[in-house]
């Protein structure tokens, strides 16, 4: 949880929600136990993962695909299914942070 | 002041006439007796144009609470009717409503709960709504019911709580009497025009999306509930406040309850709705015959006028409430547990006495409410003894 | 009959079958006199009535505003709309009545008969063929113009314009009944005009 | 690098997203199961629609997920009331808009597109009557059943979508008795015989068939309703990557069949797969009713029921093109969405 707890008279009446989208306060990254590796060099941008996407975590614009947000990716991996150009892999989480804290070490 | 004038009409067509005159903007409608022909009443005013409202013939009142809360979300002045059964179908929708702070107006046309069914008055329907959260005025005959269902769009709105209006079915809803009626002008006026932003979260304000009915975990459960409860507690200024507006227009000045003869009383009798008419009588009765007894009636059913209670208990001796409705857990009435709590606040500490009568629309005659002073009298005295708080006025043996 | 606490109540007490109009007879009544500054109240016993069952009906009128809401025990007048009603509920329709009681009865049998049916020797007894009227008025047993415009005679609680406009202000509120306001008008009158006391 | 080559319908959706601030309709940080099918859903039929959204939700896992206090993934208007009411409650709501605008309270201009979302529990079982009702009153809605056959928010009890032979916590598999007995009742079919201006059956995998159904209900004044499969990964026990993959083979096998009915008299098929997947290959996908194929009496029932139902909804076809040539309609005219 990445949110403050409010006290009773500074929340909205009613439990009423004001501020839309406001769930982005949750990482959903965090869920994540594979991690969808992009290969740029295969990507279409054709936008089929991003239709599919459950989290929103695959930032488009109407031509074209960026990094997945990994603030949010849960790592399901129905992007790499239906990609019709393999340009997705899921890559176990763990080995990756593993590689990363080796480059750290040195 | 208001153009005013009398006419002849029944608690249902008087409760129609009201909602004619406030035109309300969505009315969700699902026949149950006795409050069917009201809808029907207003239905007609529907069919010539006489009012904007769209009325939504549902398929059930749970529905009909449902509706209304869609609609009253969205920002549109909402009502519905019920009565008996039909409250009991929409309690969980009730909760949901008060929960939200929708403004909605619930015209309980009060009816017995099955089994054996019964089509007649009491007033367990009611008291299953004592608990939900909605602010809940009792009327004791048209005129009561036609005023509290003005000044009821009015209080919901200000307090962002939905309220109930009860008024006894048949003695109330099927009898015709003296109705004194406002104006048109003079009622839209005191309730306002239509407006979505009469509500600070219009769900219709597209611009500005806001979610209604999230889910809240243990970490903000409590802190939700607290707010409603708290909010709740000012309610009781509220409707002061629009009490006193609406002397203005009405002359009719109203409180959370009502004394009769009650400035000397040793003993006093405590009633809701259509009863209270015939207690005065009993009183006059026994007043003739030297007995210093007063009744009271509760207008303000919730929150509950614990205070003005109170106070007006404060010299007495003895009381006995009178419920139509029992509770059926060997302490009491539902009104008389909200009486005996009123009375932890006191000096005094009156002889309570509680009789259950008038259930499923059987009669009650002032005679029979002179005997509940007498036992109450007896009891307090020490002349005869009781082995229950709680006893039935009417029943045969 | 006035009351121990306003001696200008009026209490009366009717007996008619559903679908005959009593209620609708017994409602008019309080309005006519709402309409004369009076307060008036009428209150119908409801069962689960379909057409044909009996129907009582309270009405209560007085100078004062009127506290209770029980029905009427102790009728000063009994109206009786269905004549078949008198063999049938007998005791319901003398429940709480004396000698001083005035009964007021639609129908077309001579006053010994309704007196003897009744066990009604001495009482004040009126006699209106009210069913006749409205059949020949309008076609159809819906006796309760012509039985007001008898009570009007027979009592004097109200006066026979305040009724027509009551009638008429009914009427025309309703796109049924709005055809139907001449010849009720009529029984009304004739009502009011054919009505006797029994000697 | 590949050259780039956006799906022209998934770019126009995709420009829409900037009504949202940039996001989707159903915000990130959502609490819903990895891999799950419903945002989608929900996306698709949002983004479909090119003008303001106000949403209702039937109490289930859409709704337990998103609105979650103090925040919510909605980008829209939102309201859930209960279970049973997501249909009731848009009708209130939509009532409302119609006579603000008539008082003038809601400028005239201003249009609104009305969607109610429910799972099948509450569209399917408790909430039938008031959608039935909402339908019959002709409010002008758009419901949506995200219909994963089973009560999946509760842990997976049978719902009255559930197919014979699955396995639910309420019909567990035994000696006596292997998963559910009854076959899943047709919704669509009877939604269908409300008479409404339309109806469909949807797969989230084809999201061009979605689409395009949600622009023509909302086309259309009146109620709407549109059967949408969302296979569960939590529930149906399959691997979260193969959702898409399911709502795919669903259609492939002819077990979710994609048509749509118009006035509840003019019925097409949209998608006839040439050479439709044996019904096992679906069944073996997913281990809540995997062990049917052990039972070859069960495994019969489901396959002649999948056949039946697909010969009718083929008769019904080519009878409504009669009908329409009888009545002088352009049957294929009935179908088209209108230019916006």
């Amino acid at each position: 949880m990445s949110y403050q707890l409010k006290p009773w008279h500074e929340i909205p009446i009613g439990s009423i929600v004001p501020e839309a989208g406001s769930s982005k306060v949750n990482h959903t990254g965090s869920w994540r136990m594979l991690r969808p590796v992009l290969n740029y060099d295969k990507c279409t941008h054709c936008l089929i993962c991003w239709i599919f996407c459950p989290d929103d975590s695959i930032p488009v614009t109407p031509q074209e695909r960026f990094e997945t947000d990994f603030e949010y990716c849960k790592g399901c991996g129905i992007c790499a299914v239906e990609c019709p150009y393999d340009a997705l892999e899921m890559v176990p989480e763990m080995e990756i942070k593993l590689k990363e804290l080796e480059e750290e070490i040195g | 002041m208001a153009q005013k004038k009398v006419i002849a009409l029944t608690g249902n067509q008087a409760a129609a006439e009201a909602m004619r005159q406030i035109n309300f903007d969505v009315a969700a409608v699902y026949p149950i007796s006795p409050q069917t022909e009201l809808m029907g009443f207003f239905a007609e005013y529907v069919a010539n144009g006489e009012v904007d409202t769209e009325m939504i013939a549902v398929d059930g009142e749970h529905s009909a609470m449902a509706t209304c809360i869609g609609a009253a979300a969205a920002g549109a002045r909402t009502i519905t009717a019920s009565a008996g059964p039909g409250i009991a179908y929409m309690v969980e929708n009730l909760y949901v409503a008060s929960g939200m702070r929708v403004p909605i107006v619930l015209l309980d046309v009060n009816r017995a709960l099955s089994a054996p069914l019964s089509i007649h008055c009491d007033h367990a329907d009611s008291m299953l709504t004592r608990d939900t959260g909605w602010i809940s005025l009792f009327s004791e005959n048209a005129q009561e019911a036609y005023h509290n269902i003005i000044m009821s769009v009015k209080i919901s709105e200000k307090a962002m709580f939905p309220i109930i209006v009860n008024y006894d079915g048949y003695i109330v809803s099927h009898s015709i009497e003296d109705v004194e009626i406002l104006d048109d002008e003079t009622v839209r006026n005191f309730v306002g025009p239509s407006d979505i932003h009469r509500i600070p979260y219009p769900l219709l304000d597209v611009e500005k999306p806001v979610t209604y009915g999230a889910t809240a975990q243990p970490d903000y459960y409590t802190e939700c509930k607290y707010q409603q409860h708290h909010d709740f507690l000012k309610v009781y200024d509220i409707v002061r406040e629009v009490f006193d507006e609406f002397a203005e227009i009405s002359g009719k000045r109203y409180d959370f309850i009502e004394e009769y003869q009650t400035e000397d009383a040793e003993y006093i009798g405590i009633s809701m709705g259509s009863s209270f008419g015939t207690l005065k009588d009993a009183v006059d009765r026994l007043r003739e015959q030297g007995r210093k007894v007063g009744a009271i009636k509760i207008r303000l059913y919730r929150p509950f006028p614990v205070k003005e209670l109170a106070k007006a208990l404060s010299k007495a001796k003895g009381v006995v409430v009178l419920d139509r409705a029992d509770s059926f857990d060997g302490i009491g009435g539902p009104l008389f547990k909200d009486v005996a709590t009123s009375l932890l606040a006191t000096e005094n500490n009156p002889y309570l006495h509680n009789f259950i009568y008038g259930l499923g629309g059987r009669e009650i005659h002032e005679e029979e409410f002179m005997r509940a002073f007498d036992r109450l009298e007896r009891l307090e005295k020490g002349v005869e003894t009781r082995e229950n708080f709680v006893e039935y006025l009417q029943v045969r043996e | 009959m006035a009351t121990a606490t306003d001696k200008s109540m009026r209490e009366i007490r009717w007996h008619g079958r559903g679908g005959q109009g009593t209620v609708t007879a017994a409602k008019m009544l309080a309005s006519a006199a709402i309409i004369r500054g009076k307060h008036g109240q009428a209150m119908p016993e409801f069962g689960l009535e379909r057409s044909g069952t009996p129907v009582k009906v309270s009405t209560r009128i007085s100078d004062h505003i009127i506290n209770t809401r029980a029905p009427v025990e102790h009728p000063e007048i009994v109206i009786i709309t269905d004549p078949s009603l008198m063999f049938t509920i007998k005791d319901i329709i003398k429940s709480g009545t004396d000698e001083n009681t005035v009964f007021i009865v639609n129908t077309n049998f001579p006053p010994d008969k309704v007196r003897k049916i009744l066990d009604i020797p001495n009482n004040e007894l009126w006699i209106v063929d009210a069913s006749k009227i409205a059949l020949e008025e309008f076609g159809r047993n819906i006796p309760n113009t012509a039985v007001l415009g008898a009570v009007a005679k027979a009592t004097g609680i109200v006066d026979l314009d305040s009724l027509k406009q009551e009638i008429t202000e009914a009427f025309e509120a309703s796109s049924k009944l709005r055809a139907l306001l001449p010849q009720n008008l009529k029984a009304l009158e004739r009502g009011y005009e054919e009505v006797y006391k029994a000697e | 690098m590949a050259k780039k080559r956006p799906i022209a319908l998934l770019s126009e959706l995709a420009s829409h997203k900037e009504t949202f601030g940039g996001d989707m309709p159903l915000a990130p940080g959502h609490r819903m199961c990895i891999g799950c099918g419903i945002p989608p859903i929900v996306n698709e039929i949002i983004l479909a629609i090119n003008e303001p959204v106000i949403v209702s939700n039937a109490t289930g896992c859409l709704e337990v997920t998103t609105g979650v206090y103090p925040v919510t993934a909605w980008n829209v208007p939102w309201i859930h009331v209960n279970f049973q009411s997501a249909a009731t409650v848009m009708a209130g709501v939509e009532t409302a808009y119609k006579v603000l605008k008539k008082k003038g309270v809601i400028p005239e201009d201003k249009k609104i597109h009305f969607v109610a979302f429910g799972g099948d529990g509450g569209t399917y079982d408790i909430g039938f009557q008031a959608l039935s009702a909402t339908a019959e009153r002709g409010h002008n809605v758009l419901y949506v059943c995200y219909n994963n056959e089973g009560y999946q928010n509760t842990g997976y009890q049978k719902s009255s979508a559930t197919p014979i032979g699955a396995y639910t916590k309420t019909t567990p598999v035994g000696k006596a008795r292997v998963g559910k007995q009854e076959p899943r009742k047709d919704l669509t079919m009877i939604m269908a015989a409300h008479g409404i201006p339309y109806v469909a059956q949807a797969s989230p995998h084809i999201f061009r068939d979605l689409t395009k159904k949600t622009k023509k209900a909302i086309s259309m004044p009146g109620f709407k309703f549109i059967n949408v499969l969302e296979p569960c990964t939590l529930s149906w026990r399959f691997s979260p990557e193969d959702t898409m993959r399911l709502a795919k083979l669903a259609v492939e096998t002819r077990y979710w069949p994609v048509y749509e009915v118009i006035d509840g008299k003019y019925w097409k098929v949209n998608i006839k797969p040439k050479k439709p997947k044996p019904i096992e290959e679906y069944i073996a996908a997913q281990p809540r009713w995997k062990h049917v194929l052990k039972y070859p009496d069960v495994l019969e029932r489901i396959q002649k029921e999948v056949d039946e139902k697909w010969k009718l909804l083929l008769h019904l076809e080519e009878m409504s093109k009669k009908l329409a040539e009888e009545e002088g309609v352009d049957y294929e005219e009935l179908f088209k969405v209108p230019e916006e």
